[in-house]
């Protein structure tokens, strides 16, 4: 093995293009042993793109990756595993219905003899790997049980349980307590001690400058700059992660209040929300923070109507919605747009045309049956008005690329005349440039005098996007803050106060 | 958690299993042998839902209430394993006899077998199983071969001597099978130049007959004879037949078992429907009830005691059956009447 | 992009019609090669019969067609087909009157149809087992309500003719196919009620929040395909000219059989009308030939289980290829 | 996507209530199964006997023996509906084989490869053609049994190396009361509970039925697990096959028409899921007793077959929607 560099892992010219969007565009990127290197970026800057190749998720398109200076082919999962590359994804990767133990042995479990699984060493080296990263708990409880934070420490458990010569973790505190991230520091200086080289990918800065040695700056799928920790400064991080001034990032041209329009009042759920109360004006964007699990989906989910609620009332103008109807709450002119726009927003099988039409469906139809030229000219106004690019009407949604996805799914709303919209992370999983786009929509929603209520777990956008801040913590509202008195630090207090 | 509960339930079932062990006693007891008659004798159904069953079944209650036996009736509904199953049931409720239709001649050996080793006597209804001690059957390809001779005398008198059939076969069962043979055999005694020119699987259904007949009559348009190894096959073909604007005054068809009341109205309505080669299932019952009799008291018997079939036709069908509403009742002294062959002549 | 994407897009277009194009071409390659094996294939009267017959499976499977796009299944109208047929003869008979007995007969196949739809969205009951226990309880209860065949007692001609008799040259079975099979064409791909059908399959969550009652939805389209296995029934009842509790076994299977042939996906979100006559058209062909060629009957269901395999494996294919095209 | 699954589970779902769920799953089951003794031993006086309860233990083996297959394919997140057919098929080389050789034990080897081979074939199919299994397994359903059909010419094949042991094996009892059917179904019911508990094969089967996709970033390939699953599942249900030949004495060309809803059901019964991932084999073990007896009894009661389907119908329609309600509020 090559010990003439201290690299253990470097990553040279390495492109991948998905339909509609380049997201990695020739980056290099070299981590030392006992090293534990940042990528920051923003959301679509490729962070996660760079990542999933390196775990054999992804194929790259050109490029090369040498891992002990040997250049290596990362055809699957189990290519990387073997040679030590150990990833934590953002996005939990657990089997709900099976063991902390199990899902942390998943890779290779520990025999007896050589068939049988030994669980009593598997429950007891479990035990210790969660001690080692200061979670307390059995590890015959089956994932599903555990809060959401619980699951992050499983997971990052998981990295350090096999034989890892280089970590990666993707955004791991998103969801995490203070005291947790602190156990989380102490664990991955242990790895550094134990010269594992860490990528540690964040949009946290102040983690960047506490926890590590260099940082590297993606922005639109390129690489920016690497640093050394130690010579640089928060600024300068900042302008090469956002190349422009937050402010030009997100127009936010109209804050004229009207009557309030929604009125949540007392609302909880069997397994989450306790009592939330607020209302939202027309013509007002009002953006809600939290960590992830500290209840903002639930909310959306429970103000539609998706999940049953335990009690409270939702009325939109003065008129009480049944609660638990989603059919009820769209009748009455409620649009939510969810977090996942695969798994809950879109109908992939249809064309970009019905899915914009699906909710203003009876508009165009006559007697039950649609004017399929209505129809058509309308959806291509919308295409036109908010540029979505797709090759026809007729094309699948399935095909476009994130962000024009979630453009069909805003024009889905403002096709459809509405009191109130919900956003759920609009801007999750999108390039920088069509988030600026969409941030315009979100802007235009509120100027037609729609109330507009963003979640979002990101500080820059609930910043720059909303004219009144809610923050969420364990199912409750734990800060209030206006446009102007709002700060990242005031925000995140409240956001951690009562968190699991 | 789950480790502790497979145990729990382990433990449960096994308490479960013992306490029955521990009950036992209650319904071991054999029954006390009876005298010449049996107490309780319990029949082993093919089909029950099935009309001809039905019929079998009023015979054989019929016989029991005479004796005063009480008769057990289990359905294995096609199933073959379920028979092997129902045999066991019978035997754990200490019958005296048992009745077996086989829903599969070879699948009963097995039964024959069970019920030697617990010295059940057996009854086989139907169809010959190996090593079973008797059979009362009626003889299929004789059955056949009568409904045969009839059809060709009507279609000598009145269809111009020539013969061209299509056979509506249950190829599954070995007795459908016997019946087109039996029947072709009888039909050329009368028509020797007929000609059997489509021989399709009706499955025993209607509605499957009906679809295969009409099919096979595109390919055959000339047909003149149409035979169903049941009624439910010939009607089919005849429905086939009729959909097919085919000229009725040109066709005769020649159903087999008179299993229900279907053939009788088709008679009635004067159309095709000519002969029925007759096998009175309230005759089969009645004369199981006898058998079991005889082997309760370990008279001899014959291994395959026949009983009677028949050719019916539109003018002499109504000597054997009448028909009140829908409720039909057999006529005993004419079917009694009848002559029976002293085996068959094939098996 | 735009000018990179013009080019897919045609390719695109010409790939969605593969599904149907192929089938055809199945179709009429077996049509040839039997015909070559006997004239009689290609006659009037056996492409009639061939329509006639098919007219019952092409009926049910419009509606197993509608309720498959939903995402659900439904393995009862065998069953359902024996009953409703043994009703119609036997109120037929009972009233003298051929309507009343076959409103009664739809009125059972709504009946049934509520119910399979409100076990399947209030009970929760996964629609494939449910149904495959609606299954038994329908083949238990015909035979309670009537354990013999039901004949045409009054021998009413009326009655006879819904199966087997002709408008023209058409038969009237064909006829009553054609009429649904256009209406519910129009139902499926211009109406809202048809959107919904496949948004609601496509995409449960989606679909509820674009506010379409998709409980009741499936409770409608459980319905609809009942109604239709029902009026399957009643002409099947007809040109049996007796209702028989044992009718339809297997119906079910050779039913779906066609409309997965006909690449309707078990998935929901997907499926064509066209599909689902061509693929039953397909799988009666092959039986029709067989006879026609007087080959062994076996090879009916041997065939049938090759061809299904094989028609949705290249239907996937296509997809992945569509998808390569596309997506690189 | 399998991330915002985990979230969600986690979110809906109450700490403890797992406990619960298996808990009351099994004792649900149970507790349905005892009443189930309770009403049969109080109607029928023959019901509660060594000798039905002996007779249910060997009628209910052929189900459990392909119940254990079908419960693994069904964990690994594929289903089998050919099985049914596949009992016919193999019932022909066992006794072919067994006549030419006078061996049973050689016929029961190549009929279980046989078994092995359509398996093979199903998981091929589905795994590498991508076909999806519920169509893959009805396209064999009717391939093989018209198979049968061809080879036969419908006419079943009878024992003629008149081997007690071809006829004790499903229809011998160990001191009488016991059957050796019941013996080895216990035996692989037990190994199997093993593997799916013990063995690294049975944990990945859950983790692949429960997620895919985070199975394979954990380098387990699914397609492997499944073919492997189909394999086994052919491989039991030709076991059952072997049973139900004994206990018939012959190969049967209408063997196993509809048996393969039969375990479907059963299996379902005993809470394992048609999705993947969830279920065991006790529940399975259950759901085939509960059944079993359920049959059993109605015919003790001399039930008639028009009501037996009518109750089993409703009993099933029950089963799964208490197990729903239960899903629903832990």
């Amino acid at each position: 093995m090559n010990e003439t560099n201290g690299y253990i892992l470097e990553v040279k010219k390495v492109s991948k293009e998905f339909p509609g969007v380049q997201a990695l565009d020739a980056v290099d990127l070299s981590l030392r042993r006992g090293e534990v290197q940042a990528l920051v970026g923003e959301n679509g800057a490729g962070k996660s793109t760079l990542i999933k190749i390196l775990a054999g998720v992804y194929r790259k398109d050109g490029g090369e990756v040498l891992f002990e200076g040997r250049p290596i082919e990362l055809h699957s999962s189990s290519d990387s595993l073997h040679l030590g590359i150990k990833v934590v994804f953002q996005e939990l990767a657990l089997i709900p219905y099976m063991s902390v133990a199990e899902n942390v042995f998943l890779e290779s479990f520990p025999l007896k003899g050589n068939r049988t699984i030994d669980w009593k060493t598997m429950n007891g080296e479990t035990g210790k790997i969660l001690r080692s990263v200061g979670l307390d708990l059995n590890p015959s409880t089956p994932i599903h049980n555990l809060t959401v934070s619980q699951q992050q420490m499983v997971e990052i458990g998981r990295a350090l349980s096999h034989e890892a010569r280089v970590v990666i973790m993707d955004e791991p505190t998103s969801a995490l307590t203070p005291n947790e991230i602190q156990s989380l520091f102490e664990a991955i200086r242990r790895l550094k001690a134990m010269g594992i080289g860490v990528l540690y990918v964040t949009h946290k800065l102040e983690e960047v400058f506490e926890l590590c040695d260099r940082v590297t700056v993606f922005r639109d799928g390129k690489l920016i700059s690497t640093r050394e920790v130690a010579e640089t400064n928060t600024d300068q991080v900042v302008t090469d992660m956002v190349g422009r001034s937050i402010t030009t990032l997100f127009p936010r041209t109209h804050s004229g209040k009207g009557e309030a329009v929604l009125e949540v009042r007392k609302l909880s759920t069997e397994k989450k929300l306790r009592e939330v109360s607020f209302e939202v004006c027309a013509g007002e964007v009002v953006g809600v923070f939290g960590l992830l699990g500290a209840g903002r989906t639930e909310l959306a989910k429970a103000i539609f109507g998706l999940d049953p609620a335990t009690g409270g009332e939702v009325s939109v103008r003065d008129q009480r919605l049944k609660l638990g109807s989603a059919v009820q709450s769209a009748r009455s002119g409620v649009g939510l747009l969810t977090e996942d726009r695969k798994e809950e927003g879109l109908v992939l099988q249809m064309s970009v045309t019905q899915n914009i039409t699906l909710p203003s469906l009876k508009e165009f139809a006559t007697m039950g049956f649609i004017r399929r030229r209505d129809e058509q000219e309308r959806s291509q106004e919308f295409v036109n008005r908010f540029s979505i690019k797709t090759p026809s009407l007729r094309h699948k949604v399935e095909y476009l690329s994130g962000g024009n996805q979630q453009k069909v799914l805003l024009a889905r709303w403002l096709m459809k005349k509405l009191q109130v919209i919900i956003l759920d992370e609009p801007t999750r999983g999108i390039d920088v440039g069509a988030k600026a786009e969409i941030h315009k929509l979100v802007d235009e929603l509120a100027r037609e005098g729609l109330a507009v209520l963003v979640m979002t777990s990101e500080m820059p956008e609930l910043l720059g996007v909303s004219d009144r801040i809610l923050v969420m913590s364990g199912g409750r509202i734990t800060g209030e803050f206006d446009k102007d008195e709002a700060t990242q630090e005031k925000v995140l207090a409240a956001a951690i106060v009562g968190g699991e | 958690m789950k480790r502790k509960l497979t145990v729990l339930a382990v433990v449960l079932l096994a308490l479960l299993f013992t306490a029955s062990v521990a009950f036992a006693g209650g319904g071991e007891e054999k029954a006390a042998a009876a005298g010449r008659i049996p107490k309780r004798v319990g029949w082993i159904g093919n089909y029950m839902m099935h009309e001809w069953y039905q019929n079998v079944q009023k015979g054989m209650k019929a016989r029991a209430e005479e004796l005063g036996i009480e008769l057990v009736i289990l359905d294995s509904n096609q199933d073959m394993a379920r028979q092997v199953s129902l045999a066991e049931d019978l035997i754990a409720k200490n019958v005296d006899v048992i009745i077996l239709t086989p829903a599969q001649q070879e699948g009963a050996v097995p039964i024959v077998k069970k019920a030697k080793a617990e010295g059940v006597p057996l009854v086989i209804e139907a169809s010959a199983v190996e090593g079973m001690i008797t059979m009362v059957a009626i003889c299929d390809y004789d059955c056949g071969y009568k409904g045969g001779v009839e059809t060709g005398k009507y279609v000598k008198a009145s269809l111009g001597g020539k013969a061209r059939v299509l056979a509506v076969d249950l190829p599954m069962l070995r007795p459908c099978i016997l019946r087109v043979d039996g029947f072709m055999d009888g039909l050329k005694t009368i028509i020797p130049d007929a000609v059997l020119v489509h021989r399709i699987d009706g499955q025993g259904l209607k509605d499957q007959a009906l679809q295969v007949a009409t099919d096979a009559l595109t390919a055959d348009p000339n047909v003149n004879v149409i035979y169903g190894c049941n009624d439910d096959s010939a009607l089919g073909a005849l429905q086939a037949y009729r959909a097919a604007g085919l000229d009725e005054k040109k066709l005769v068809v020649c159903g087999t078992g008179g299993e229900g009341n279907a053939f009788i109205h088709a008679m009635q309505e004067g159309g095709p429907y000519k002969v029925e080669a007759a096998m009175f299932p309230e005759a089969v019952g009645y004369e199981c009830i006898n058998m079991a009799v005889k082997l309760h008291n370990g008279e001899s018997v014959p291994e395959h005691y026949v009983t009677p079939t028949f050719a019916l036709t539109t003018e002499n069908w109504n000597k054997y059956y009448s028909l009140s509403g829908e409720v039909r009742t057999i006529n005993w002294d004419a079917v009694n009447a009848i002559p029976r062959e002293p085996q068959c002549g094939k098996y | 992009m735009e000018a990179t994407a013009k080019p897919k897009q045609s390719l695109f277009g010409r790939l969605i019609l593969f599904n149907e194009i192929m089938l055809v071409g199945v179709l009429l390659i077996i049509s040839v090669l039997i015909s070559i094996g006997t004239p009689r294939f290609y006659s009037t009267t056996n492409i009639l019969n061939i329509l006639r017959d098919s007219s019952m499976a092409v009926i049910a499977g419009i509606g197993m067609t509608m309720l498959l796009i939903t995402g659900e299944v439904d393995l009862s109208i065998g069953s359902l087909v024996a009953f409703v047929g043994v009703v119609t003869m036997d109120i037929t008979n009972k009233t003298g009157s051929v309507l009343l007995g076959v409103l009664a007969g739809l009125g059972l196949g709504a009946a049934t149809g509520l119910i399979n739809g409100l076990v399947r969205t209030k009970l929760k009951v996964n629609s494939l087992i449910g149904t495959i226990a609606m299954m038994m309880i329908l083949r238990g209860s015909v035979y309670l309500y009537k354990i013999e065949a039901v004949q045409n007692y009054h021998g009413l001609n009326a009655f006879f003719q819904i199966g087997n008799g002709y408008v023209g040259f058409m038969p009237i079975p064909l006829l009553i196919m054609i009429v649904l099979y256009v209406i519910f064409l129009f139902v499926i791909n211009r109406s809202v009620l048809g959107r919904s059908l496949y948004a609601t399959g496509g995409n449960y969550t989606a679909a509820k929040i674009s506010g379409i009652n998709v409980d009741g939805l499936k409770i409608l389209t459980f319905v609809m395909n009942s109604i239709l296995a029902a009026v399957a029934g009643v002409i099947l009842v007809s040109r049996m000219n007796s209702g028989q509790p044992n009718a339809g076994q297997g119906f079910e299977l050779s039913v779906i059989a066609g409309v997965i042939l006909g690449g309707t996906s078990l998935g929901g979100g997907e499926g064509t009308l066209i599909g689902t006559l061509i693929g039953i058209l397909i799988l009666r062909v092959i039986n029709n030939g067989i006879i026609l060629l007087r080959w062994n009957q076996d090879l009916q269901i041997v065939i049938s289980g090759i061809v299904i395999i094989l028609a949705v494996y290249i239907d996937n294919r296509r997809k992945i290829a569509r998808s390569k095209i596309i997506t690189t | 996507m399998a991330g915002t699954r985990a979230i969600h589970q986690a979110e809906k779902k109450p700490a403890g209530f797992f406990r619960r769920f298996v808990s009351v799953g099994e004792l649900g089951l149970l507790v349905m199964l005892a009443v189930l003794f309770v009403i049969f031993s109080v109607a029928s006086p023959y019901f509660f006997t060594v000798r039905n309860l002996s007779n249910i233990l060997g009628q209910i083996s052929m189900t459990l023996v392909a119940a254990v297959g079908l419960s693994m394919l069904l964990i690994s997140g594929e289903v089998d509906i050919s099985i049914g057919s596949l009992q016919a098929l193999v019932a022909l080389p066992l006794l072919v084989v067994m006549n030419a050789t006078g061996s049973f034990w050689l016929g029961a080897i190549v009929a279980l490869a046989a078994g092995a081979v359509v398996g093979v074939v199903n998981g091929l199919i589905v795994t590498r053609l991508k076909v999806n299994s519920l169509i893959t397994t009805l396209g064999m359903y009717y391939l093989l049994r018209g198979f049968v059909y061809l080879v036969t010419g419908k006419v079943p094949i009878s024992d003629q190396s008149g081997k007690d042991l071809f006829f004790l094996v499903g229809n011998g009892k160990l001191f009488g009361f016991l059957p050796y059917t019941a013996i080895l179904m216990f035996a692989i019911l037990l190994l199997f509970m093993w593997v799916l508990r013990s063995t690294t094969f049975g944990r990945r089967l859950y983790a692949v039925g429960g997620n895919p996709s985070v199975a394979r970033a954990m380098g387990i390939s699914p397609e492997r697990m499944k073919l492997t699953a189909f394999i086994l599942c052919s491989v039991l249900a030709s076991v059952s096959a072997l049973l139900l030949a004994s206990r018939l004495g012959s190969a049967v060309h209408t063997a196993g028409i509809g048996f393969e809803f039969q375990v479907v059901a059963a299996v379902v019964l005993g809470g394992v899921s048609l999705a993947g991932g969830i279920g065991n084999l006790l529940g399975a073990f259950l759901g085939v007793l509960i059944l079993g007896i359920i049959q059993n009894g109605l015919g003790m009661l001399e039930v008639n077959t028009m009501w037996q389907l009518v109750v089993t119908g409703s009993i099933i329609i029950l089963a799964v929607f208490l197990d729903e309600l239960k899903k629903r509020h832990g």
